[in-house]
């Protein structure tokens, strides 16, 4: 079948500014979006610019906005978005070449928050212990790709840059409840501070996009309210 | 089908954190109107009276029904914000509460807008 | 631009990332990956990591080594797999350490699963040895090492990408030489010790569970800097992979009770592998596959087969399995609790690569000779402890184990060396290389040339070869090198030039697919991954050996380098 | 089965406190402003206050835009109504709670949208010149209202 395609394009070395470029494909309804990219770039304009790697959804390179929504494309089938495809970068972030944008600012983010195992206890010589029921209460969190959908979908995000983002407070999370780690405090005043979980307005919009399936808002509520009693469990 | 869409197409989530704002905002310019005229009451009744002619006048009238759906819906969604912050479920429902603030938001403020109207009548 | 360094590390998977572990901190390190690290395909490994922990029942590592010497059909340096079984146990804790969150067992340990070909006491029957994290061991092993990497604050040099190699005539690795994907700038990276994990090439094929960026950079690199690539022609084909789409379905299914069908709804594997059943090797599997497509037994005679995990709880199914069970959904729109899912064997993990000794230190001749000051690790290199059919679970034992001695042996390298001078004009070769990209006037479409190459390589070096198919093969291979010479960019730009990172890893593509090619032509018997239909036993008599492949002047060079053999005698392999 | 001992320590309990210094943590990431409890509180306010204004803006509106109408509205209205020392107190608590609250989202509301830092800095000072304002305008209607002296007026 044919699809059409609008891609926002953009060479900051040419271009004054963005500007939509269309294009026509044949494809299965059975491809994905980055089928469709991919056949672009390869077959009709090779100066098409975009991220991807794995193409099949986790390693979390080619989030964009897919028909008004942020999507990885190669895991959005061309029969789930229909014949009309628009194609835009992520909002929130500096356009750095069509569909690429600068990461930077969103892995800085993610570093603020002491993303890593921290217990100073020497560890013993096997495994530390963990039931099974502690290690089901962070597995959610677990599943982040930092693919970015999720934080530049967020409303907040878009005009407050200060904002540290819902995939940030997605990963503090993964370790906060880790029953082996010990510095929740730590975390938790990070994002108690004026940039950290009270800027979510709980608009779910991140939850909608996240490709893992990861409950985003919950997990943010679940960090405020450990802030507001103090109980990690 | 949304296509030649600038923009993010808003999920249901993000219309009502509009809506809230939007409310919010709104209902605050009227309550600062609000404390305006209430002060000239210490002017006493001329002034005071002199005043209500604004509230009186056809373009207040709308204006009033809108500040009156706006308090109704801010309201309702602020308590399901409240539900989905407090209540350790509420995020799984988020959807249905936001469909029972608008069944709920129709259910009073349609009653409410009519018996606001009655002097039209 | 310069830089200098104690060590660099190319690539940031699993291999590079726990090398970069064991140097961070101590010394000067650079970690320069073409991708952003947590993208590196290590994150796609879905079904363990093989560790013989006794969690759950009695194991023992030498169980584990003997299962990976049979499993590689005892073309495995023995040595090596030894060190691999043993240290397998140690590092999987120190991974747990660094927070890696393990499922567990109710008494809180960590939780085991089966995986295909490991067994109890000497292939008695499957053994629980696969320590993972649902369905995304990988990817949680990848962001527990990048995790530490920011504690640790390790430097890491994003989309940069390796162009070239820099040894001195004297034969000491002195740095690389990278591009800037985002400025197109070339860099320069003066090191006393350089690591390459850059992983595997499943790329050449054209259907594969790989990345779009998994092109064997490091290898080609090396190939073309003169040193050898070993066991090339052993190509791991994994049974299950997403009809056409390629996309992998975790050996874990199996291992979790999942059955292979055929068209007659028949459990075909009790007659190839009565004791392992749906468990055997990948190499077994993939070829009992087509052996029943062959027979007209695919689904509806088609040229697949079925998965069927029907059978299992939906509990198990969901909870064990949620990644699969999502894969399943989105592309196939199947559901694997009620439907039989369409599979096909996919290309997935290269055996070979560059050779080295057990600390990870490359060997450049068929006496082992160390090349000083060069390292590599995980998928790229060949340690060789995979032979020639690697066991599902032991690639990340490989890139752990590995990963982690290579980055000890270079902490005491750098100890003990004095930083080389770089040669003259050290990026000399790559700019030349980029400039003729970006101003030559080509007319070849890279794009066409690598699909070409992938269905050429797919047809006649897949799971069954030929000397017939594999010389076509040669000639198809000549023309296409012919093609890439006269290859030309659409893009000329220099920000972020996408069309001119994928048109070098194509170049890269070719070489590797030579040397694979070279490989298969030239070993006349079917061995693990590598099966001749027109040799189709096993020749231990003739090629009990390692393949190294050379590229000179004068084309492609064989040489033979022989197996370690010390606890095991090659015997039969049966299941 | 058996009892697992966790490395859950007391430090987690204290967590929302964050009064735990562990130099060994690394900063890493960028810097970002420290504001204590602030937000926290900020947050919680907007909960308690929304709740309580349920009661008191919800009556108010029903009785001063439903029950009557603006037309019957005037001062003797008011008069009548806040000779009650109960509906004096109800209206004032309703002025400061939903003032406080309002400007609170509108606090939050400029800290999205302002981003220039001048601009944000000259929107603050406007919003909290309103806030203290308003508060002050608002109590002494409430408070000092006298019908007889202002009808003696
Ligand atoms: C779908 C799938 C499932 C798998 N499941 C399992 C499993 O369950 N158990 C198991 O043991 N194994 C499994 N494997 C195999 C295993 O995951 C891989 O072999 C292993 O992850 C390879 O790791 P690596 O560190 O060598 O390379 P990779 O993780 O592939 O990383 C390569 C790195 O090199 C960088 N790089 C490449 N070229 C350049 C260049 N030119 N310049 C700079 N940087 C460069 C890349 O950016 C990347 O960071 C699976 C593989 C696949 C594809
Ligand atoms: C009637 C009962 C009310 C309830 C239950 C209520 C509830 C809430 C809640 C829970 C919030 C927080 C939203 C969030 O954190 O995302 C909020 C925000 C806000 N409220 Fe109210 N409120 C009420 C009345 C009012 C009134 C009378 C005003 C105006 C004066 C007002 C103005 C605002 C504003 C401006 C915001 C900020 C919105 C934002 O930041 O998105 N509210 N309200
Ligand atoms: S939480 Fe989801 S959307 Fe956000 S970065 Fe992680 S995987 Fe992506
Ligand atoms: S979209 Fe944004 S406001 Fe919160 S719930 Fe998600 S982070
Ligand atoms: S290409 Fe990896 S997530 Fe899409």
């Amino acid at each position: 079948m044919q699809v059409h395609l609008r891609i926002q394009r953009y060479n900051p070395e040419v271009d004054a500014k963005p500007y939509f470029a269309e294009y026509d494909v044949e494809v299965e309804p059975t491809d994905r979006v980055l089928d469709a990219l991919n056949l672009v770039k390869w077959y009709h304009d090779g100066t098409l610019t975009y991220r991807r790697s794995c193409a099949h959804g986790v390693c979390g390179s080619d989030a964009m906005r897919i028909n008004g929504r942020n999507r990885l494309a190669c895991k959005l089938l061309i029969r789930d978005v229909g014949t009309n495809i628009t194609i835009e970068p992520l909002i929130g972030f500096r356009i750095i070449r069509d569909l690429v944008v600068d990461m930077e600012p969103f892995f800085e983010a993610y570093k603020s928050v002491l993303p890593f195992l921290i217990n100073d206890d020497p560890a013993p010589v096997g495994e530390r212990l963990q039931s099974p029921e502690d290690r089901q209460r962070f597995d959610d969190t677990t599943k982040c790709i930092l693919c970015a959908c999720c934080t530049s979908s967020c409303p907040i995000t878009w005009t407050n840059d200060e904002f540290v983002g819902p995939a940030a407070i997605v990963n503090a999370h993964r370790f906060i409840y880790d029953s082996r780690d010990q510095a929740a405090a730590e975390r938790l005043a990070i994002l108690n501070q004026k940039s950290g979980v009270w800027r979510c307005r709980t608009v779910f919009n991140c939850t909608e996009a996240c490709p893992r399936g990861i409950q985003v808002t919950r997990a943010i509520e679940e960090v405020k309210r450990s802030l507001l009693t103090g109980d990690v469990s | 089908m949304v296509s030649n869409y600038r923009g993010y197409r808003p999920p249901q989530g993000m219309v009502s954190w509009a809506l809230h704002r939007l409310a919010g905002l709104g209902v605050l310019v009227f309550l600062l109107l609000h404390i305006v005229d209430i002060f000239a009451v210490g002017y006493g009744p001329e002034a005071f009276n002199e005043l209500l002619f604004i509230y009186r006048h056809p373009v207040f009238r709308v204006g009033e029904l809108i500040l009156v759906a706006g308090l109704y819906y801010h309201a309702l969604n602020g308590v399901r914000i409240i539900l989905v912050d407090f209540w350790s479920q509420g995020w799984k429902y988020e959807r249905q509460m936001f469909q029972a603030v608008i069944a709920l938001f129709l259910l009073t403020f349609i009653p409410t807008a009519l018996l606001m109207l009655r002097p039209l009548f | 631009m310069y830089h200098r360094f104690d060590a660099v590390i190319v690539g940031a998977g699993g291999a590079g990332l726990m090398a970069a572990a064991q140097l961070a901190g101590k010394v000067n390190v650079a970690v320069i990956s073409k991708l952003y690290p947590t993208r590196s395909h290590t994150g796609a490994a879905q079904g363990g990591i093989g560790a013989a922990l006794g969690n759950l029942e009695e194991d023992h590592w030498i169980w584990h080594m003997f299962d990976t010497v049979k499993g590689g059909d005892y073309l495995v340096d023995q040595d090596a797999a030894e060190v691999l079984a043993r240290e397998a146990i140690d590092a999987v804790y120190e991974l747990e350490h660094m927070g890696l969150p393990f499922n567990r067992t109710p008494d809180g340990r960590i939780d085991q699963r089966r995986f295909g070909g490991h067994t109890r006491n000497f292939g008695e029957g499957p053994v629980r040895r696969a320590c993972y994290a649902a369905d995304r061991t990988g990817h949680m092993i990848l962001q527990t090492l990048y995790q530490q990497g920011i504690k640790h604050q390790v430097q890491y040099f994003n989309e940069m990408m390796m162009l070239d190699l820099l040894l001195t005539d004297d034969g000491v690795c002195t740095g690389v030489v990278a591009l800037d994907i985002l400025t197109g700038e070339i860099h320069v990276f003066h090191a006393k010790a350089v690591l390459l994990a850059t992983g595997g090439f499943g790329r050449i094929f054209k259907v594969t569970s790989n990345a779009l960026s998994l092109t064997g950079d490091g290898c080609a690199i090396a190939f073309r800097r003169g040193l050898p690539l070993e066991d090339m022609e052993f190509f791991q084909f994994h049974p299950t992979g997403i009809y056409k789409m390629g996309i992998l379905l975790s050996e874990a299914c199996r291992g979790e009770g999942g059955i292979l069908r055929n068209g007659k709804g028949e459990r075909f594997m009790e007659k190839y592998a009565p004791t392992l059943l749906d468990l055997a090797p990948r190499d077994m599997v993939s070829r009992s596959i087509y052996l029943e497509i062959r027979q007209g037994l695919g689904i509806d005679g088609k040229d697949y087969v079925h998965l069927d995990l029907t059978h299992l709880p939906a509990e198990v199914i969901e909870n064990k399995l949620p990644d699969i069970t999502d894969f399943v959904r989105t592309y196939m729109g199947l559901d694997p609790v009620t439907d039989l899912i369409p599979i096909q064997p996919t290309a997935h993990y290269a055996m070979g690569g560059i050779p080295t000794d057990v600390d990870g230190r490359v060997t450049i001749d068929e006496n082992n000779t160390v090349l000083p000051g060069l390292y590599a690790a995980g998928e790229c290199a060949c340690v060789s402890v995979h032979g020639a059919n690697r066991l599902g679970t032991n690639s990340l034992v490989d890139l752990i184990v590995f990963g982690r001695r290579a980055g000890r042996h270079m902490l005491q390298f750098i100890a003990e060396n004095d930083l080389h001078p770089l040669p003259k004009e050290p990026d000399f070769r790559a700019r030349a290389e980029v400039s003729a990209l970006l101003d030559g006037d080509g007319t070849e479409n890279a794009a066409a040339i690598r699909a070409d190459l992938q269905e050429a390589m797919f047809t006649h070096a897949g799971v069954f070869r030929t000397a017939e198919g594999l010389l076509q093969l040669k000639d198809q291979l000549a023309e296409l090198r012919h093609r890439y010479s006269r290859v030309g960019l659409r893009d000329k730009s220099r920000n972020f030039n996408m069309d001119l990172v994928e048109t070098i890893e194509t170049g890269y593509l070719l070489d590797v697919a030579e040397a694979v090619a070279a490989g298969a032509l030239a070993r006349e018997e079917s061995r693990g991954g590598h099966f001749r239909e027109d040799f189709p036993e096993r020749d231990d008599a003739n090629w009990l050996k390692h393949t190294l492949v050379y590229r000179t002047s004068g084309g492609l060079e064989m040489r033979y380098k022989p197996v370690v053999v010390t606890r095991f005698e090659p015997k039969e392999r049966k299941y | 089965m058996v009892q697992i001992r966790t490395d859950r320590g007391s430090d987690r309990a204290s967590a929302a406190t964050g009064a735990q210094r562990r130099p060994a943590v690394p900063r890493v990431g960028r810097e970002r402003p420290n504001s204590g409890n602030f937000e926290l509180y900020s947050w919680y306010f907007f909960r308690i206050s929304g709740l309580l204004l349920i009661l008191l803006a919800i009556t108010h509106v029903v009785i001063m835009h439903v029950v009557n109408t603006v037309d019957e509205i005037d001062f003797d209205f008011v008069a009548d109504r806040w000779s009650s020392p109960f509906w004096r107190s109800f209206d004032w608590l309703m002025l400061v709670l939903a003032l406080l609250h309002g400007l609170n989202g509108a606090r939050i509301a400029i800290d999205d949208y302002v981003r220039p830092r001048g601009w944000r800095i000259f929107a603050y000072s406007v919003l909290w010149s309103v806030a203290i304002i308003f508060l002050i305008i608002g109590s002494i209607a409430i408070v000092t209202f006298n019908p007889a002296a202002a009808v003696g007026r």
